[in-house]
């Protein structure tokens, strides 16, 4: 080991845990803790560190002058020994063990904090991108323009069955022909409905004018396109 | 553990759409980090063919459970979203999106972008009948379109067409998708006169309503 | 559709946790924006106890299931989580996020105060058997405790506390879900020389959550 590097000691959190791992290495009961032998082997992992260069922090020599404390203590006679009121606490090591008892509750909840900082670490709560609602949202009932062309294409799809797909250029439809046709048709304030709309239409240039003239009606409010139910017909009002 | 209940557990934490090839990404970054762990080992040679089956299988489950929750296919990829039936709740928990509602103009003038892409502001206008300067704009600062390119015609004007904004925000993976794509995209509709084309199939718009409709003319400028 | 249903798309959309008094909120936001719509209007009069019941069934359904994510309440609410068991391949979607585990001394140092917060730093030592100065200071800037008041003993030392921040990362709902909270929180600690026959009586610089834990100790001598 590089002799000017000194390794801070972690492998044992304080002179407690170092206590505790002697303990449960020996398999010693810890309210009759062998305080002869546990004292002799708690000095001997300090040489140890010693030998190893480890920086030793000053609560593990604390802890060892409690213990060599507590040793020459417990190896006087019993007369000679320092009265104590209650007989259970006569024992040096009591506050020792209560001690040792404490930190190793504590301990345990720490090695609980663990086990559930691991498992945390591992779920991930759901984050969702900002959904897209904005769009598609209109007042209940109403219909967009996609709903409309997807309306009027079904027109044309019927149409196209009748008509063999032939375009005729000559008819003499305008859109503000149609535009008063709509309005007629929808004076009375009776809904007029979608499909009823291109019922008479007899050539698809006819259906598309038609459409058209819709198209103008509603850009100038004045009409209103429902739809009573999703994916029903569509019936249009006067404004 | 198996490929699909990894794959779910990756949609549900992403924080955004993920394709499979993304997903093979995942899984040989996490084998790389624990080389000696078989799963991930047997994860990370998953093709991504084998990836998109599971996606599918995922759709069909999710489909099947009946949940408030599905798994679509978007243009950058797969994501969960909730049911379309829950809109009105779920949207109070985003209050602030509400504004960004979409004007029945805009949307009209989208639509036209979207069936005739790339197609000149004079075009939209020959459509709509009305100048579309300020639609036009408000559709480019959200994304939803952008500028495509030039017209060969005199003046050079620009072209619009649809960005990937506007498939993501209607939720179409592609401009197929659109609805009646096909047709409407040969439908005629009347066109600026600058236009080489056929002759406009519909009339002048001179009926009589009040706002006039301009008429749109000979060449006409594009947008500067 | 069912309360479960709504319930969990808002889970599902939902960009932080959800508690059942904010559901309960957007059933009633919703339902003025729909007025005469009679779903809306009965989701609005559901009580918190009954989506408090939705929660918990999906948490069990979930469970039973067998998927890639759980419904897990936190302290601020219900929200969806990916399966743990995945961890190794979701955490690669978010690369900058590295996990930062506690180092023993911290873990021990925040069980203490955990348990018999508030507390003073001389009766963390006495447990401990170390300074904790450093270990402190670094829990601290981690906002996983906070100073919660001072101790009214002879130089009134500072008490600590734990935050919210705590019960998040190791997802707790409160204090009560520490692991045998009753028996250690009512344990005899050996307490620093300078504690004097009552409890440190806390004087709370914020509120505090808990209850200030009261029982007779017995002056003892920690270690010196």
């Amino acid at each position: 080991m590089d002799k000017d590097y000194k390794v801070r000691l972690e492998i044992f959190e304080g002179p407690l845990d170092l206590l505790l791992y002697l303990i449960k290495k020996e398999e010693v009961d810890i309210y009759d803790i062998p305080i002869e032998k546990i004292t002799k082997q708690y000095l001997g992992y300090l040489e140890m560190f010693k030998v190893l260069d480890l920086e030793v922090a000053g609560e593990f020599l604390v802890m060892a002058a409690n213990l060599i404390y507590i040793k020459s203590r417990s190896l006087l006679p019993v007369d000679l020994q320092p009265p104590e009121e209650a007989a259970e606490e006569d024992d040096p090591r009591w506050e020792l063990v209560r001690q040792l008892l404490e930190y190793k509750k504590f301990k345990d909840a720490a090695g609980h904090l663990q086990i559930r900082e691991a498992t945390q670490e591992n779920m991930f709560v759901r984050v969702p991108e900002t959904p897209e609602l904005a769009a598609p949202e209109r007042p209940l009932g109403e219909v967009s323009i996609f709903d409309l062309i997807h309306a009027f294409q079904g027109v044309l799809q019927r149409l196209d069955k009748k008509e063999d797909l032939r375009e005729i250029f000559e008819e003499n439809f305008s859109v503000s022909d149609k535009i008063d046709l709509i309005m007629r048709l929808t004076a009375a304030g009776v809904p007029l409905k979608f499909t009823e709309l291109f019922a008479q239409a007899a050539s698809r240039t006819e259906v598309v004018v038609t459409f058209l003239a819709l198209l103008e009606l509603i850009r100038l409010k004045q009409l209103r396109v429902l739809q009573p139910e999703t994916f029903g017909e569509i019936e249009l009002t006067r404004v | 553990m198996t490929l699909k209940f990894v794959i779910e557990a990756l949609l549900f934490a992403s924080q955004k759409p993920l394709s499979p090839r993304e997903i093979a990404g995942v899984f040989k970054s996490a084998a790389k980090e624990g080389e000696e762990d078989e799963l991930r080992k047997a994860l990370a040679a998953s093709r991504e063919a084998e990836i998109l089956a599971a996606l599918e299988e995922l759709t069909a489950d999710y489909g099947q459970m009946n949940r408030a929750f599905r798994l679509v296919e978007q243009v950058n990829g797969w994501t969960l979203v909730s049911h379309q039936d829950c809109g009105p709740w779920v949207r109070q928990l985003f209050p602030e999106a509400k504004p960004s509602r979409l004007s029945g103009p805009a949307l009209e003038t989208l639509a036209i972008i979207a069936y005739r892409q790339p197609i000149m502001k004079a075009d939209i206008e020959a459509v709509r009948g009305v100048a579309v300067d300020g639609v036009v704009q408000s559709l480019l600062e959200r994304a939803l379109i952008r500028i495509g390119g030039r017209a060969e015609v005199p003046g050079r004007p620009l072209l619009y067409e649809t960005t990937q904004v506007f498939l993501e925000h209607f939720g179409f993976r592609s401009l197929e998708e659109l609805p009646n794509a096909h047709e409407l995209r040969r439908l005629v509709l009347p066109t600026a006169a600058i236009a080489p084309a056929e002759p406009p199939v519909a009339a002048p718009l001179t009926a009589s309503t009040e706002e006039p409709v301009t008429e749109p003319e000979i060449p006409t400028d594009g947008p500067e």
